[in-house]
């Protein structure tokens, strides 16, 4: 026989029909019924899909970015999931403990999210505008560059070099941004001008 | 690549999910059973058998399973201490599915050192100790495609699953009092993806697909590392559980141990067998008979009644006695 | 005076004509009825997790999170108040010559032919038996439950001592449940029986027929007694 | 990489050396297990540590941190003795059959022509004998005792299986079991791939740990070939991006170079850039160079840049050092002589050696502007943190400006991977808060300094107010429109040099690719490698398609590659004199009697006969090179240096510590340990669990890999009375951290001689922002010294010490 007794088969064989059926008119027997078996629902359903490269090491491995809205279509966008690109030749859809938490490192706490100044001597950063930050560089930097500029050397060369200001680039911004600040930090005369390649 | 996510199976890790809304693919019609839920329906489908494959000899322990886990499953493990190890967070929790595992073995037939990593997690048995164990009904299902889920809305949280895996994978959440463990993606599943970790792994060390496809992948792998001189190289693929749809791929098949202690052979205690097989039945027959019993007895039998007689007697003899005087004493 | 052999220092005649003889003050039944309490809403939240034909008891506590919730903390209140009345009661529970005559005619005390049994204390075999049972019980239950409260001690011990543990809890519940109904269905069954639990005394008779000993210590110390 | 991520699948064997590609590049490590599944290829990795990379090998040996060059050359020399070299290939495609000058030699460990007191070379002598034709001179028979291949066999036969035990510290029968199965691949139809990293670069002779290889490997015949090539598998997103296009102090796009004082103007300039070919008939690509730079000026300076005033050959600074390198510049930072410092996504006060000198200069600065999606280390260089960051902030009079900018979820545009794909993407969402990007940001910059120059005028303008900037948006030039310079376009019509009525590109038109360059001014490009990249054809870098005919790994319809849409660099190499693959199953391109035809664009002209025009045409000789001549500053072939801190005196020259010419600031010297007090050698390295000190910012990497840790061995630990878990004190002459310390077998002391060598590992993702818990780097206890070629940082192999700690690391 099974061994598993159905409820009601062992309400005839305890006899405590009175009980369970009074239990039952309470509406005690409703806790039996459970929740449906169903899986979570699929999160990307109805986000955008977008191709992108990862930011990390040079393997550089097609993501797929989904978010809610759309940049292209001009709205207003936030990344909900970072997955890789099955299409992609180099990755195939794989990613490593770093690319699969992209996400997370685009909606990091510590993410910048206004420009800040720390004044000489201060022990915080407060929060400035755009306005002021920029201008404040400029000055900076045309006054630095017109009081160090070495326009010749010992021997009346022109070298047009301005030593005492440098510019560090970095090493996952896009060729275009690379050329843009090579272009300005060129123009300038700066030389101490380098970037990740070094480490 | 991407699958027709109407085909149940077999489906393929290395797809990109879609993004236009669909009907998930799996639900209480492909139950085939559920805790504490006995005379379940038999599914009007039969979905095509699943399986993980975790190839241990490929895996290069960079925990990207790991991470892919927490993404998509939206847990946030805790940032726990350095204790002088690799493995982070240092156990299997409610926000941490999956796990790398490393063990360092002098392999002594060789005289080698070998560095053994294996991802732990839910093997998604065949016949289910957690399954067994629960009490809430429908808490813990299995699809007919083999999948192991909980249904947390029917979790009650008293950590019998814990009891009856044979792999202590379950975990409790000491916040919402409910059981967690890897669901082999099934949401993702549902819409003809493989599992986040299996897309992810770097290495394909992890595959998924149809179990029969998984066994003959994971045969053309053993043989590979057997001409690597592997001899004992071979499938962890357990019987005595029935059989898993998480299933390894071993350098040392003879010896699963050195795998941070994966079990030699698991199968659902005798103990939670006999806890919840005879002691439950027996239990309860015990004490419907004593009541049944007794209820007959007081039918039947004549009550056991003081008579106005024996009233009598005590009045008398609470009369003969003499009282004895505590000063006297 | 020479110590009670077969009554409480308290017990005593509380009329003569009449007779009724005070059996548990109140203190003693306020214990037991507390007891008997959280043992009863234990054995339903018990069941309820234990047979899934069952689990609809669940309703009678708010649902499974809360049944789960609620057992262990009954369970540790049960043991305390069961700890206190066993401190009162387990010195007349102590096996006397007459309790393996008692036993020895269990077939007279099914049918209820008292006078073919020998004169009693304060109680005989069968609620002694009932007594020691429920005190084991009670420490095997407290201790198995305690290594399987997962909300406070996931970790007190291996899993495969827990699975131990929870089939040992099951088979100790089923046990304490047969006992219960034993102890109720018995002192429903002796008439008279129940008013020692609710007033606290009992008719001289009945004490005449069951207890004999017991009366005849407690009748010997005449009106002594509170009710002086 | 001469080959790209997709081509390791088709080797034999990989030598992982130099680097720990599972962990730091898993996605590219993927094609190596291919390999291995698919091929049955067999890896091959030697490290000081048992990596996780060691974990999937076939075999692996240990080696001292810092002693790669006596491995890499005894290998040469075990194939030579062994005769398991690849003489077709080696006679005719590499320079072994040269003649070098007679004063050409080695002795004590250093090459003819050193002057100690200056710490350089006079390379004078490390150059070809030149004939009365102008062409220097070969004995094809390799028997004149100065040819090449004869000084190459003499130099290295010091190299010997003992030596490299006495040395690095690996057992003889280790490093014989893999000259054997290196040995193998210089059959044509075996190839090995070497796939190296930081591992081999952070040391002051990186360079030429990196050439003992690429030696080897054209001794075994495999460069330009399928499954071949020196891969350095590159650390960052674009860094490969950064470096072509030139943001170095001494580099201009394209791997041009800004002038130094001596190149007085533009015919000085270019008279040491004709590259006349060194051997008849040769290619000698640089021949172009005039094309490139001019097109590179007009890109700059447009209407400026003429003819009658050398292109605007004058607002090019002029270098009086050979480069303003970072190292160079902390040192005058340190030295009070440098007023601002711009970090643009660069974290320097983690990424650069002895952070104590780091802090100190950039306390010295009057303004430091850091542009970066997150809160870096070094914006807050100012800011205490215990004992994490222990400075006195009120006494910092350093200006700081951090400013918020986009990450690569947020903006188009394009990026150059290892194999040299360049990938354009899209931006995804919208940026958080008032973060803007980078092209924003310089425009911003550069337009303000632009009117205060107009407004105020000041010194030597010019340069900036004629700098090229015709955007449709002058505040943020699109990716796109960048992306177009960077092609080149047409100035004026274009016609072809051999028919002067075929149009080949109107005015304002696209340029197709570099080929249609001049130096009249016609042509406009900013990077000509990255011609064709976006031409009239449209953006190339978006190209999706991911076919991939016969499966050889080249998906030539997939973005674009540099250059000219080229896989495999050299890729002419992998055919023979007759121009037929030396391994038919794995054919590159062929020669099919006019024309070469095959799976890749070829490297070199489509017409260029087989045997006549070598395949390195970059190369004047045409051939590559065994013997570099004057081309690196610390020698012809690699000899071997021990690192500036080593337990160990050279073999060779006791006198003679690291890098003989390696650049060393005056008080940098003070700051080198010796073994005496501190006995332990360190190398550092990253985790696979974290990019660099990014992730830390992570949650779920945080988690992965919460805390800083150093890892010992179990003898160290049983030495020092250290137990797994516990907290250790780790210091150097320069710095000292606490960590945890990690205690495996996976390190092994190792017996160098008669001395035994502990290795200490300390990884390097620790700070004191972020989400996971506060630590330190490696670069708190590193020397302050680079490469002698690329002055990249010695980080490792160092000296430290270490100590159970007293008390607990608060974090």
């Amino acid at each position: 026989m099974n061994i598993d007794l159905s409820r009601r088969g062992f309400l005839k064989l305890a006899g405590a029909g009175v009980a369970a059926t009074s239990l039952g008119a309470m509406g005690f027997g409703e806790a039996e019924a459970a929740e449906q078996a169903h899986v979570r629902a699929f999160k990307l359903a109805s986000t955008t899909e977008v191709r992108n490269t990862c930011t990390y090491c040079s393997v550089a491995c097609g993501i797929l970015i989904y978010s809610k809205g759309d940049v292209a279509a001009g709205e207003k966008a936030e990344v909900v999931h970072i997955e890789g690109d099955a299409d992609h030749p180099t990755n195939r859809g794989t990613l490593c403990p770093k690319g699969a938490a992209l996400k997370d490192t685009v909606l990091s706490e510590t993410r910048l999210t206004v420009p800040r100044i720390r004044r000489p001597g201060s022990d915080r950063f407060e929060e400035t505008s755009w306005e002021e930050a920029l201008d404040k560089i400029a000055r900076a930097l045309k006054d630095d560059r017109d009081a160090n500029m070495v326009q010749t050397n010992d021997a009346g060369v022109p070298v047009n070099r301005w030593t005492s200001t440098g510019f560090l680039a970095a090493s996952a911004t896009t060729n275009e941004t690379a050329w843009l600040t090579y272009k300005v930090v060129r123009s300038m005369g700066i030389v101490g001008f380098d970037n990740q390649a070094r480490v | 690549m991407t699958m027709d996510p109407n085909l149940d199976s077999p489906r393929t890790a290395v797809s990109n999910p879609p993004i236009q809304p669909m009907k998930a693919n799996l639900g209480a019609g492909d139950v085939v059973r559920a805790s504490a839920m006995p005379n379940l329906p038999k599914p009007e489908r039969e979905l095509t058998k699943v399986a993980k494959l975790i190839d241990v000899s490929k895996c290069i322990g960079c925990k990207a399973c790991q991470s892919a886990c927490a993404e998509w499953n939206d847990t946030v493990p805790e940032v726990e201490h350095n204790v002088g190890l690799y493995e982070n967070p240092h156990d299997l929790t409610p926000d941490m599915f999956t796990l790398m595992r490393f063990s360092e073995y002098e392999n002594p037939e060789t005289g080698d050192f070998e560095w053994l990593i294996r991802k732990d997690g839910c093997m998604h048995c065949e016949d289910p100790g957690c399954l067994k164990a629960c009490p809430a009904p429908g808490a813990i299902v299995q699809y007919s495609n083999g999948i192991v889920d909980f249904i947390h809305e029917n979790c009650i949280g008293c950590g019998y699953c814990v009891t009856g895996c044979p792999f202590d994978i379950p975990r409790v959440s000491k916040t919402d009092h409910k059981s967690y463990k890897c669901t082999l993606c099934s949401d993702r599943v549902a819409v003809g993806q493989g599992p986040a970790c299996a897309k992810a792994c770097p290495t394909q060390a992890i595959v998924f697909g149809a179990k029969e496809d998984m066994i003959e992948h994971a045969n053309m792998r053993v043989a590979d590392l057997k001409s690597r001189g592997y001899e004992n190289a071979g499938i962890y693929d357990p019987e005595g559980v029935g059989g898993t749809h998480v299933f390894y791929v071993l350098h040392h098949a003879d010896k699963p141990q050195l795998y941070s202690d994966l079990p030699e052979d698991p199968r659902i205690s005798p103990v939670v067998r006999g806890w919840k097989g005879m002691t439950k039945t027996i239990g309860l027959a015990a004490i419907g008979a004593a009541a049944v019993g007794s209820i007959l007895h007081g039918l039947f039998a004549r009550a056991n009644r003081v008579s106005a007689e024996e009233e009598r007697e005590a009045e008398h003899l609470v009369e003969s006695s003499v009282p004895v005087r505590s000063e006297e004493a | 005076m020479t110590k009670p052999l077969y009554s409480e220092k308290g017990d005593h005649l509380e009329s003569t004509a009449p007779v009724r003889v005070s059996r548990y003050r109140g203190f003693t039944r306020a214990n037991h009825w507390v007891t008997a309490l959280s043992l009863i809403v234990l054995l339903l939240s018990g069941l309820a997790l234990f047979h899934p034909s069952l689990y609809f008891l669940t309703g009678l506590f708010g649902g499974g999170q809360i049944t789960r919730w609620l057992h262990p903390f009954v369970g540790i209140l049960l043991f305390f108040s069961f700890f206190v009345l066993f401190a009162q009661l387990w010195k007349l529970n102590l096996p006397r010559p007459e309790d393996r005559t008692w036993v020895s005619q269990i077939g007279d005390v099914v049918k209820g032919n008292e006078e073919r049994l020998p004169e009693l204390g304060k109680y005989n075999a069968g609620q002694k038996g009932v007594f020691w049972a429920m005190s084991i019980l009670i420490l095997v239950l407290i201790g198995s439950g305690v290594m399987i409260w997962e909300q406070y001690f996931p970790d007190l011990v291996t899993i495969p001592t827990r699975r131990w543990a929870v089939l040992v809890h099951s088979l100790a519940a089923v046990a304490i449940i047969l006992v219960f109904i034993v102890h109720v269905y018995a002192a429903i069954w002796t008439r008279g029986t129940i008013s020692a639990m609710t007033r606290g005394s009992v008719t001289g008779g009945w004490a005449f027929r069951h207890h004999r000993k017991w009366l005849r210590e407690v009748a010997g110390r005449g009106g002594q007694g509170p009710a002086e | 990489m001469t080959n790209s991520w997709t081509d390791i699948k088709n080797t034999d064997l990989v030598v992982v050396m130099g680097g720990n590609a599972a962990e730091a590049h898993p996605c590219g490590f993927k094609w190596v297990t291919e390999a291995k599944a698919q091929r049955g290829a067999k890896l091959i990795v030697v490290d000081p540590r048992f990596t996780r990379t060691a974990s999937v090998s076939d075999y692996y040996a240990p080696i001292r941190p810092g002693s790669d060059i006596v491995f890499l050359m005894a290998l040469i020399n075990w194939m030579i003795q062994n005769d398991k070299v690849q003489w077709e290939y080696v006679k005719n495609f590499t320079n072994a059959a040269f003649i070098v000058k007679d004063e050409f030699g080695w002795s004590d460990g250093l090459f003819s022509g050193y002057d100690p007191e200056k710490r350089d070379y006079d390379k004078s002598s490390w150059d070809y004998v030149i004939g009365d034709d102008g062409f220097a001179q070969v004995d094809m028979t390799l028997q004149n005792p100065r040819c090449v291949w004869n000084l190459l066999k003499e130099h290295v036969s010091r190299y010997t299986p003992e030596l490299v035990a006495e040395v690095c510290g690996t057992p003889q029968d280790r490093f014989l079991k893999i000259a054997e199965m290196i040995g193998e691949c210089s059959a044509v139809d075996k190839n090995m791939t070497s796939m190296y990293a930081l591992g081999w670069t952070q040391h002051s002779k990186g360079a030429q740990n990196i050439r003992g290889m690429a030696m080897l490997q054209l001794i075994l015949g495999n460069i330009g070939v399928r499954g071949g090539g020196m891969n350095a598998l590159r650390g960052h997103s674009n860094i490969q991006g950064l470096t072509d296009i030139g943001l170095m102090s001494n580099l201009i796009p394209g791997y041009l170079n800004i002038p130094t004082e001596k190149e007085k103007d533009w015919t000085t300039y270019m008279s040491s850039r004709s590259f006349k070919p060194l051997r008849p008939g040769q290619t000698s690509y640089w021949q172009n160079y005039p094309k490139f730079m001019v097109s590179f000026m007009k890109a700059m300076w447009g209407d400026a840049a003429r003819a009658d005033n050398d292109w605007a050959f004058e607002y090019l600074p002029k270098l009086d050092v050979p480069t303003y390198d970072i190292l160079r510049m902390f040192d005058l930072m340190n030295e009070g002589k440098i007023t601002n410092y711009f970090c643009q996504g660069f974290n320097p006060l983690l990424s650069f050696p002895n952070r104590a000198k780091l802090t100190a200069a950039l306390s010295k600065l009057k303004l430091l502007v850091v542009m970066d999606p997150l809160a870096t280390e070094t914006a807050h260089f100012w800011e205490n943190h215990g004992e994490y960051n222990d400075v006195d902030t009120a006494s910092i009079q350093t200006e700081v400006i951090e400013l918020p900018t986009t990450s690569f979820a947020e903006d188009d545009g394009s990026l150059v991977n290892s194999g040299r794909w360049i990938q354009w993407h899209w931006a995804a969402a919208t940026p958080p808060g008032q973060a803007q990007r980078d092209t924003w940001i310089m425009s911003q910059i550069f337009l303000r300094v632009k009117k205060l120059y107009q407004d105020e005028g000041g010194v030597f303008p010019d340069p900036i107010l004629n700098l090229t900037w015709d955007y449709e948006d002058e505040n943020e030039p699109s990716a796109e429109e960048l992306a177009k310079e960077l092609n080149g376009k047409a100035l004026g019509d274009v016609y072809d040099p051999k028919d002067a009525t075929k149009l080949l590109a109107a005015q304002g038109k696209q340029l197709l690719n570099f080929s249609q360059l001049r130096d009249d001014g016609s042509t406009m490009s900013a990077c000509w490698i990255y011609g064709g990249c976006w031409n009239e054809d449209g953006n190339n870098m978006a190209r999706r398609d991911n076919a991939d005919p016969d499966d050889t790994g080249a998906f030539l319809n997939w973005s674009f590659a540099w250059p000219l849409n080229r896989r495999i660099l050299y890729n002419r190499a992998s055919a023979d004199m007759q121009g037929k693959p030396w391994d038919p199953s794995r054919k590159l391109i062929e020669w099919n009697g006019e024309k070469w035809t095959g799976y890749d664009v070829p490297d070199i002209a489509p017409t260029a006969k087989p045997d006549e025009v070598g395949p390195f045409i970059m190369n004047p000789e045409g051939a590559s090179r065994l013997f570099t001549r004057g081309m690196m500053r610390d020698g012809p072939f690699p000899t071997h240096m021990e690192p500036f801190e080593s337990p160990i005196a050279n073999v060779f020259n006791p006198e003679m510590r690291g890098n003989p010419v390696a650049r060393v600031f005056a008080k940098d010297a003070d700051q080198f340990a010796t073994s005496d007090e501190f006995p332990f050698v360190a190398t550092s390295y990253r985790l696979t669990e974290h990019f660099h000190y990014w992730t830390k910012h992570n949650r779920i990497n945080a988690a992965l890999q919460p805390e800083f840790f150093v890892e010992i061995s179990e003898e160290l630990a049983a030495e020092k009375g250290i137990t797994r878990g516990s907290t250790v004190r780790v210091w150097s002459k320069r710095g000292s951290v606490t960590a945890k310390a990690l205690v495996s077998k996976r390190l092994r002391p190792l017996q160098c001689g008669d001395k035994l060598v502990h290795v200490i590992g300390i990884p390097l993702h620790w700070g004191f922002m972020g989400a996971a818990r506060k630590g330190f780097g490696p670069n708190s206890l590193t020397p302050f010294v680079g490469d002698a070629n690329v002055e990249t940082p010695e980080f490792k192999a160092f000296l430290v010490n270490i100590e159970p700690a007293t008390g607990e690391a608060v974090s």
